[in-house]
């Protein structure tokens, strides 16, 4: 395990500190527990939104508390749901009188701690609403099971209901404009290499050099199947044609696009896939109003990437394209 | 056969040490069909337990049980963190104000404790989960007291019908926690939960063993 | 050789092309060669600032070509200098008659090619001067040798040239301010893994699981020297120590600081690099007055990463403070 | 001897099939000392002059050469582009109008295009570099003439001469070009831009040695 750290067990607790000191501008960290707020929070008038995870996602989610996205980051442990008592203090940091809007991906252990947060933060009488992401196509959706993932469509979430609630909106508007957000959102990720829990030493999977794994998700688990590598044309048709069927996006329609990078996949080949991913799209006559390639949600060191497709309206245009300031994703408007 | 606030607060280091042990064997499975911190995350929770361990010493059972479980809650993360947590919580409710433990008391605690986990996560028996282990675990609890046979007998039963339930989770699919992803790609695999589900009953049951002698 | 691409060959083709797709608003390809252009250039009354240099550095150099920051940016073979008529393509397109900044890398290829270029520009009647930016404190400097390299402080030069540009300024100026960014500006890195040039297929060199590479550059060329693995704290250190010496950085000065990524080292490890440079700095009463984590200047898919420092004074403060947008830097003032 | 137009023609697609056939070795050299890519240069690089052969038949010597060097300087790129570049380019320049070369012009191409090189890039013999091939390959080019042994004679102690050079370039540390940033790393390791300007005299050999036959 080849990794820029000092210890294995202080990983988060270093990050966080390295992060802090590289934008001291834009947040300041709760008291005692692994929280990053804005540093002006909380924003008086403003509803606050809170998300958060494991570690190992970087930037997600620290990196998106600033203007016109979140105000409240919980960091859990490495891919470990933050705990309830981290998500109340967020909670209690960020409520500006108008309630907080808990943006949550779909894992048992963060619905759980969530929740019990959600729980505690009511019984002080502060009005909390809920939204939970699922774009993750690749595992079959049912109510029987835990449902689908969430994954790096998450992002577009925090853009459109930061900027909602930039605008002033009340808490359930900017929870109907989370949820229409979600409605209309699909996402798929594969891999070339496992990833690395720092803890753990081992990657939790192994690939021989021709492998890739299909329909993987952000935390180093397998994805849904292995399949011998091909070339990104391929590998993008295969995502795109489960994305595409899914909601199903269809002729005419308008969206907003994001590569996501997992960990090591170089930028030069994210804009390969963008590449296909657009040729694919023409030719279903699908039209990408807006487009973001980079690392938006990651998974350690992991080489692989997801695409994210988000069906836009023009309420969802005029939000996407509103500007947001903070460390990991700035946008003038 | 009674337990003492002493013996629960030994059985509690005995759990420490046990997951402590078996933290790298937890990870592994979870490493398989999850995310690979399952015994980390355990052990990060009752390595915390142990630390507070000084303050609960002049507690009752009822508050020493809520106090480990909201340790775990605060210190785990995770799926097995909010569970955990309930499960000890809820097992505190049951007997709080109390200094000992009779049979009825354990058996009303575990099962508490069980509900908790069901209604917390919303899983049931066969979903490849922890309450693969507890479940039948808990059904054999009772019906061998029933029978008359002692805690002791009891707890031993228990623990075996708990390892059953852990080989079990091998054969079947999960459909909650991220081993569900997997679909049937998570069947071969064994449950980190239930594995810890049943390293914590065989621990009791070895407690209770070594007491009796 | 796990890649997401087609073909090894076409990888600078098709990323040029994906990178299109993804920032229409922002930039257009100049006809027939491998150039990046500003969509509005030449901006008229604005000194141009033309960049570039081998592929596989994404997001440099497109990625900073847009308001605040360069004009044109000239995309050569992966690890290989743009060629002649490419640059001088890129001269003629953005020269808005305050003539053309040229910042050069100081590699023989760049450099050589882009005087020749510079040569073709002049006879045409364009004004055209350059830059030539050598911050890698791994090399000796030597009046004998071709000297040091140009690595990812670069950016800061294209930062503060580009706001002297955008601030109308004559080109003797936009050269002088490049220049004293140049002369305060120190850098190094190392590298826990190698890269793969697509089209060689394997890497340039191997290291055993327990090994690291000192003072490498951004090309995937082996580094000074060899060590065995030790921690962030120690490896920031020896880093430090170097670049701090060189310039020297002293008690009391003011920095901006740049801890870039060379491919697959993820975001945490960096903030946990920032965390030990800030650290050695607050050790060395030296203020960090700006700071810049993330992918900057790539090396493909390496491991690893690199410091860059520069001492600030007030005319540089306000510069690099200015607004920039461009797809891969942008910055709020 | 004499070598016409065709000869130039026939000596400029051997170099491109030299080049083809060690595109990956020369790439290895490369990867030792340097960024891995020198063969891939100089085989796009020729590559692209082979396809815009058609283009130059009707010319005149000097202007194949020029544009063969024109065509380098736009598609090699790197430090090896502009050096072969303008060493064709410098060569053409020479030669200009001509339909036949004779030993003289070919003495005045060759030190026009090493000294091209040396402008270009202002290193001279040892620092570890093409010239370290070129540079002991003229002197003997010029000396074996001189002494009246013949063209195909002296094209063959040339590249004798070129390869000694080669080899010499592993003894010595590189001041100029990428492998300059190793210092005394590089020694061991034998400069690939020397020894593509070997093989490029090699061909040129084993073409006169042919037509001489
Ligand atoms: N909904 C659920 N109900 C009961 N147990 C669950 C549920 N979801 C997950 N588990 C248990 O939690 C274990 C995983 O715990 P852990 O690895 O610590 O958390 P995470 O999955 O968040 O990484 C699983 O092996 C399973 O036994
Ligand atoms: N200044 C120079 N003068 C002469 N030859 C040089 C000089 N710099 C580099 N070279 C030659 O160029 C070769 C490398 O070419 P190539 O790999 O194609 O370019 P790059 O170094 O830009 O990747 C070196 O092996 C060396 O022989
Ligand atoms: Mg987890
Ligand atoms: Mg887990
Ligand atoms: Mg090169
Ligand atoms: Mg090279």
């Amino acid at each position: 395990m080849k990794k820029l750290i000092n210890n294995p067990d202080e990983v988060v607790k270093e990050m966080i500190s390295g992060f802090l000191y590289a934008y001291p501008s834009y947040l300041r960290k709760l008291d005692n527990v692994d929280v990053v707020v804005r540093k002006t929070s909380p924003v008086d008038g403003k509803v606050g939104l809170v998300s958060g995870g494991g570690s190992g996602h970087e930037p997600a989610h620290a990196g998106y508390v600033g203007k016109g996205m979140l105000d409240a980051a919980c960091l859990g442990a490495v891919f470990t749901s933050p705990t309830p008592d981290q998500i109340y203090e967020a909670i209690r940091a960020v409520d500006g009188g108008k309630g907080v809007l808990l943006i949550i991906k779909n894992y048992t252990g963060d619905v759980m701690n969530f929740e019990m947060a959600k729980e505690m933060a009511e019984m002080d009488g502060i009005k909390v609403l809920e939204v939970i992401v699922d774009d993750d196509v690749a595992v079959e959706n049912s109510t029987y099971t835990q449902g689908r993932r969430g994954i790096a469509g998450t992002i577009f979430v925090h853009k459109i209901a930061g900027a909602k609630a930039e605008e002033g909106a009340e808490l359930e508007e900017v929870k109907e404009v989370a949820e229409k957000v979600i409605k209309n959102l699909r996402s798929m990720g594969m891999a070339f290499t496992p990833c690395i829990v720092p803890a753990a030493g081992k990657p939790s999977f192994t690939l021989d050099e021709d492998e890739i794994e299909i329909g993987i998700g952000i935390h180093g688990e397998p994805g849904t199947h292995r399949e011998k590598i091909k070339g990104a044309k391929e590998i993008v048709a295969e995502l795109m044609d489960k994305i595409i069927i899914d909601l199903p996006f269809r002729d005419g329609d308008e969206v907003a696009l994001m590569i996501n990078g997992l960990g090591s996949t170089p930028l030069s080949e994210l804009f390969i896939a963008n590449k296909e991913v657009n040729e694919y799209l023409l030719g279903k006559n699908i039209n990408v109003y807006k487009t973001y390639v980079g690392e938006y949600m990651t998974s350690l060191e992991m080489s692989g990437f997801s695409i994210s497709l988000l069906k836009l309206d023009e309420e969802l245009k005029s939000l996407l394209d509103a500007s947001a300031d903070t460390p990991a994703f700035k946008q003038f408007k | 056969m009674i337990l003492t606030t002493n013996d629960v607060l030994n059985i509690i280091s005995n759990i420490s040490e046990v997951i402590e042990t078996n933290r790298q064997y937890l990870t592994d499975l979870d490493a398989a069909i999850g995310d690979a911190d399952h015994g980390i995350n355990l052990d990060r929770g009752f390595k915390a337990v142990k630390e507070k361990m000084p303050q609960f010493l002049d507690k009752d059972i009822g508050a020493i049980l809520k106090n480990v479980g909201m340790v775990l809650v605060s210190t785990v993360g995770g799926a097995s963190g909010p569970l955990y947590g309930t499960f000890f919580m809820r097992m505190g409710n049951v007997v709080s104000g109390k200094n000992t433990l009779d049979e009825n008391d354990i058996v009303a605690m575990f099962e508490a404790g069980l509900s908790g986990i069901k209604e917390r996560g919303k899983a049931q028996a066969g979903d490849k989960t922890m309450i693969d282990a507890m479940e039948p675990a808990l059904n054999e609890l009772k019906s061998t007291l029933s029978e008359g046979r002692g805690l002791k007998e009891a707890i031993e039963a228990a623990a075996n019908d708990a390892y059953n339930g852990v080989l079990m989770t091998k054969d079947i699919a999960a459909k909650k926690g991220r081993a569900s992803y997997l679909g049937e790609r998570s069947i071969g695999h064994q449950d980190p939960g239930a594995t810890s589900a049943y390293l914590m009953i065989k621990t009791v049951a070895d407690y209770v063993d070594k007491l009796q002698q």
